[in-house]
């Protein structure tokens, strides 16, 4: 890297983007009135997300990000979106009570955010470490099959019963046969 | 030979897209004299030598209309869904390994990454069939959705028999396990996996299905929902959609070369170059016209039960069998 | 359990024999006429828009007007005229137009015709900007154009 | 502040994490339809990844500890959502609607 | 939990949408407009709309002398051509009682046949493009050129023939014809072969055909459809059987069925017929009587008074034609009876509870010319 001209100016700008893409996605996932565009912010939200991984020495993760959350759940919301309403109803004239939910959710997510990022920005941290291995896709596939093969097990368990509440679920209300 | 890295990344950027848009402006040309030559005509010959110039005057054609962006459409979307099919495919022949040398860019999972971004795809073509409002789009968007999402399954798990068989998720290091000989490419690692060519025709049949090519052309299915999801595009809105599906042909046919039929190596373990990778995937590339011009278009749940009732049954099973294997035989 | 086994391998055979079928016409020669630059002739009986025939002694039609072909035509699309020259028995044609708009190359007017005054042309690639070029075809100043004898 | 080392500060990843947790919990109470909620939730499992990982990063000894956590999370996330969209669609077809404050029949 | 999501009593909105089939639309064949009402991809319920093409051909046939409805015939169903003009002139022949020589017979027969083959090659390249197979169609086209080829050579044109005359034909076979019509036949066997190979037993197409779009005899009965339709469904109904005419009844020839009812039996018919029409091709050739092409007949018709009906059977099924005679040069009327007007009227029928990829199958195993139904 040292060859490269400009190169930490260039990895600043670039993780800079990343956290654009992420907060703007997850803005656009939020704000929208559009079902489809919440959806597309929340694939937003996710490559910016997928970019922070890499930088957080884990491309591993990053691309699991992109695969699980672009290419299965935003694909299977988008799926659900296409079976059910499209779009949200627009909000009525602002009447006393629906402004009142409003200032609430913003005080309570305002208060959400800074208490938070107090806790992050303030907080007793020991001192990061700044040159770490990453750890790599080998260590992730031993960890999984020795210390956390009870959790690994319980996630296909989860997985397996999700699978098929999914299914009982939506064959429950066809009635094509 | 140590390239500076800028230099490196710049030609291999270059490279890349001058790739993926020769390929995908001469694909057009090589599908249509192929149609052409199957079906006993002569094809194009008109612009230059043998229609060669014909890409260059399609695109010309393209470009010249005017974009119309139907009213009722959501604008946003239905302008940023040809941008979006077009980085995804370009995206995966960012780690595709070319031959041993000419990698433009060797990481550690590359594997992962040809699907984390071949599953973007899907996104874009959806959008565009939502945000055009039309019947037709919809119907073909939903289609090419659950078409997506069913054949992503027997495709990764074909994919993990091969991961298991070759212990990596690096391109290059999959490729350099094949060295060697036809003999020990995967197709034929019979001693790891009987069933290995099942996998590979599974892999191919994936292929088809996920680049939306015929006999699973759901997402344009011509004769049943006018153009499918690009029933509202013109010009060059359109044009982008064509490139990205040939740029995805490439990326795929070379994926099937890199996992099953030994990159770059050659099939007598002599001479091993970039020349045999393209010798492989063009070969590909040609079956994959082929069955194009050959086959009809099979009906939508014909297709879904392809998938979850042969492919992914199959698929599951030669997994198990590899790893019974494995664990049997050990390495 | 057998027989959806049998089928995946049959349906898979069938595939391969239809691509082994393709693929053999790959290598045939191309059955297309490549138009502009090849054309086509025209066999003896086929029927274009028709034709005064020129008669080789006079250089002129044997057509009499007796409107005969007027008459047969189911399109009404054509129009004669003739005069009767001095010194001559039968009246000779001055003027016919085809409107070949209207006209549905039924050959009508070519088999009712008396004196096998007329003929079908060969020419089956006809363009032109304007209508009005068949809209009224002048028959007789068609003739005198023509060179063949 | 020097931008230059940004991707190397913590707490620039946990700022970004509270806010979209925090723009999740807007999302939860403002948004009218279930998937809307649904989506909203997933942005709050995005912010808790997030943390997750930037304090593996920074934190902690052995680096594949939060990566297996975060496999582990995007695994439920998408077991929910799996889950979440087939009862939608099935309240859809019950009530042809999926405005949460028409499904108000167990309210009583 | 399970039972209270159940929906089949459910009270909302039924969700369904109309879409808009044609009148441009690239699998109705022309001009031919069905408004669908969808369920998803399930049509529950089907509107044609015809008319886009009418053209009035009954009445024009009602304003002209008996000879100049001729060109007519052949635009009506510009496929089988050959086969509507027979129509006509027999009625018509039947109407005036004119004799029509025997050679003049057997080359209607051997045309009207050819005809029948240029007709079933275009429907199987069209069908096989309803189902996505392009290439299909342009090997058949190979084929139905050198019919057509043929047939230009022996009348001037090569879909409107417009051939046959009252009495006989416009003239007389060569042996050009003759022999050329004898290579094609040797030639198109092995074709057919090469065919069946090719997309009978593909894979896809079986599962594209088979068990989909069951038109059953009762149906076909009830709205009239005949031909292929009708054989289809383990009828072996065949005006050229069921009603003599011209020299049929001297022919060997079997009325192929199938009694699925099914997309694959109206396949598996007209894939025979071709087989059949073959057979046929060969005797009329091997049996081709010398003489006259062509009858006396007076130069202005005037059938005696009366009511002349006469039917053939075209490609698609049983054409028929009535006149009504009043004595006079111009017929009082015309009545055209087509089949492909009562072919299509099954489909409204057969396609509810279909998916749309299947009911344009079924659409094109109907074997459609929008002409035909409007007329």
């Amino acid at each position: 890297m040292s060859a490269f001209p400009a190169a930490d100016r260039l990895v600043a700008g670039i993780f800079l983007l990343f956290v654009a893409t992420t907060v703007a996605g997850s803005v656009l996932a939020v704000f929208t009135t559009r079902i489809i565009r919440s959806v597309c912010g929340l694939a937003l939200a996710s490559i910016g997300l997928a970019g922070l991984y890499y930088f957080l020495h884990s491309p591993f993760l990053a691309l699991m990000e992109i695969l699980i959350y672009i290419g299965a759940v935003c694909v299977t919301i988008i799926f659900a979106v296409m079976l059910a309403e499209p779009d949200e109803p627009r909000p009525d004239k602002p009447t006393g009570r629906s402004i009142l939910w409003w200032l609430g959710a913003i005080v309570v997510s305002g208060a959400i955010f800074w208490s938070v990022a107090r806790l992050g920005l303030m907080g007793n941290w020991p001192t990061p470490a700044i040159d770490r291995k990453d750890g790599s896709v080998h260590d992730i596939g031993v960890a999984l099959l020795t210390t956390y093969s009870l959790a690994f097990e319980v996630i296909s368990l989860v997985l397996m019963v999700a699978i098929l509440g999914a299914v009982a679920i939506a064959r429950s209300g066809r009635h094509h046969e | 030979m140590i390239i500076p890295e800028p230099f490196r990344l710049l030609t291999s950027l270059l490279a890349v897209a001058g790739f993926i848009g020769a390929n995908a402006a001469y694909l057009v040309w090589v599908e249509r004299k192929a149609a052409a030559w199957f079906q006993r005509r002569a094809g194009p010959t008109e612009v230059g030598w043998g229609g060669l110039l014909q890409p260059l005057a399609d695109a010309i054609k393209l470009m010249s209309k005017q974009i119309i962006v139907p009213p009722g459409t959501d604008r946003l979307l239905f302008c940023l869904a040809p941008v979006l099919i077009m980085v995804p495919a370009a995206m995966c022949f960012a780690v595709l390994p070319f031959s041993a040398a000419l990698v433009p860019r060797d990481i550690n999972v590359s594997l992962l990454m040809v699907f984390a971004f071949g599953s973007l795809n899907v996104i874009a073509v959806m959008l565009a069939g939502w945000s055009s409002r039309n019947k037709y789009a919809i119907i073909s968007a939903a289609r090419v959705v659950s078409q997506n999402v069913a054949y992503e399954i027997p495709m990764l798990l074909v994919v993990i028999t091969v991961l298991m068989v070759s212990r990596t998720m690096n391109l290059t290091e999959i490729v350099a396990k094949q060295a060697g000989g036809f003999w020990h490419w995967n197709v034929f690692n019979l001693a790891a996996n009987p069933l290995m060519p099942v996998t590979f025709v599974i892999f191919f049949i994936c292929m088809l299905a996920e680049t939306n090519r015929a006999p699973f052309d759901m997402a344009e299915a011509e004769s049943e929902l006018v153009a499918g999801v690009f029933t509202e595009y013109a010009g060059m809105g359109f044009g982008v959609f064509f490139m990205a599906e040939y740029a995805n042909i490439v990326a795929g046919c070379a994926m099937a070369t890199i996992l099953f039929l030994g990159g770059w190596h050659s099939p007598i373990g002599l001479w091993p170059g970039v020349w045999w990778f393209l010798l492989k995937m063009y070969f590909l590339i040609f079956t994959v016209i082929w069955v194009r011009w050959t086959f009809p278009r099979t009906q939508f749940y014909g297709l879904l039960n392809l998938s979850w009732k042969i492919l992914i049954p199959l698929s599951l099973f030669t997994l198990v069998l590899t790893s019974g294997l494995l664990k049997i035989f050990g390495r | 359990m057998k027989a959806p086994f049998n089928e995946v391998i049959s349906g898979f055979v069938s595939l391969l024999t239809g691509m082994g079928i393709t693929l053999g016409q790959l290598f045939r020669p191309i059955v297309t006429v490549q138009y502009p630059h090849q054309t086509l002739t025209m066999p003896k009986r086929f029927r274009g828009h028709i034709l005064l025939k020129k008669e080789p002694t006079t250089g002129k039609s044997t057509c009499v007007a007796c409107d005969l072909c007027v008459k047969a035509c189911p399109s009404d699309c054509i129009l004669v005229e003739g005069e009767k020259k001095p010194g001559e028995k039968r009246k000779s044609v001055t003027l016919f137009e085809l409107d070949y708009t209207k006209c549905s190359l039924c050959g009508a007017c070519v088999e009712v015709c008396p004196v096998d005054a007329l003929e079908y042309s060969r020419a089956y690639n006809l363009a032109s900007t304007s209508k009005q070029e068949y809209k009224v075809m002048d028959l007789v100043k068609r003739l005198e154009d023509s060179k063949h004898p | 502040m020097n931008l230059l080392h940004l991707q190397e500060r913590p707490a620039v990843y946990l700022v970004v994490a509270a806010s979209m947790l925090a723009l999740g919990v807007y999302g939860m109470i403002r948004r009218r339809t279930l998937i809307g909620m649904l989506i909203a939730g997933e942005i709050i499992f995005s912010a808790a990844m997030l943390n997750l990982m930037a304090v593996n990063r920074f934190f902690v000894s052995d680096p594949s500890v939060g990566q297996i956590f975060v496999l582990f999370i995007m695994g439920l996330a998408a077991a929910e959502v799996a889950i979440a969209l087939s009862i939608i669609i099935a309240v859809y077809r019950n009530y042809r609607s999926i405005a949460s404050a028409e499904l108000s029949e167990l309210s009583g | 939990m399970l039972k209270v999501l159940d929906t089949s009593h459910s009270t909302g909105p039924q969700e369904t949408f109309v879409l808009n089939l044609g009148p441009q639309h690239p699998a109705t064949h022309g001009v031919l407009r069905v408004k669908l009402t969808m369920d998803g991809e399930f049509i529950t319920n089907a509107e044609i709309v015809c008319g886009y093409i009418h053209r009035e051909h009954e009445k024009m046939g009602e304003n002209r002398k008996w000879d100049q409805f001729l060109p007519n015939t052949s635009r009506i169903d510009y496929l089988s051509a050959m086969m509507y003009t027979h129509a006509y002139v027999a009625v018509v022949e039947k109407a005036a009682g004119i004799q029509v020589p025997r050679r003049a017979e057997y080359v209607r027969v051997l045309t009207s046949e050819m005809n029948r083959i240029t007709s079933h090659l275009l429907w199987w390249g069209a069908f096989l493009i309803d189902l996505g197979g392009l290439t299909p169609m342009l090997y058949a086209f190979d084929d139905r050129e050198m019919v057509l080829d043929l047939l230009e050579a022996l009348t001037g044109a090569r879909l409107t023939f417009c051939y046959y005359r009252f009495g006989g034909l416009c003239d007389d076979v060569t042996d050009d014809f003759l022999t050329g019509t004898r290579k094609f036949v040797k030639h198109f066997r092995p074709r057919l072969k090469i065919f069946r190979r090719l997309v009978t037993d593909n894979i896809i197409v079986r599962k594209r055909l088979e068990d989909l779009g069951h038109v059953p005899a009762e149906m076909c009965r009830k709205y009239g459809a005949t031909g292929p339709m009708i054989r289809g469904a383990g009828v072996a109904y065949d005006v050229r059987r069921a009603e003599p005419y011209s020299v049929y009844p001297e022919l060997e020839f079997d009325i192929p069925t199938q009694p699925a009812g099914d997309n694959m039996a109206r396949y598996l018919v007209r894939m025979a017929e071709m087989e059949q029409s073959l057979r046929i091709i060969e005797q009329t050739l091997d049996k081709m009587p010398d003489g006259p092409f062509m009858a006396k007949v007076p130069r202005i018709l005037r059938p005696p008074a009366g009511d002349y009906v006469f039917a053939v059977e075209s490609a698609r099924g049983r054409f028929e034609v009535r006149v009504v005679s009043s004595g006079k040069e111009i017929p009082h009327r015309v009545r055209l009876r087509s089949p492909c007007f009562c072919n299509l009227s099954v489909f409204e029928e057969a396609c509810r509870g279909m998916l749309l990829a299947d009911a344009l199958a079924l659409m094109g195993s109907i074997d459609l010319v929008i002409p035909d139904i409007d007329r």
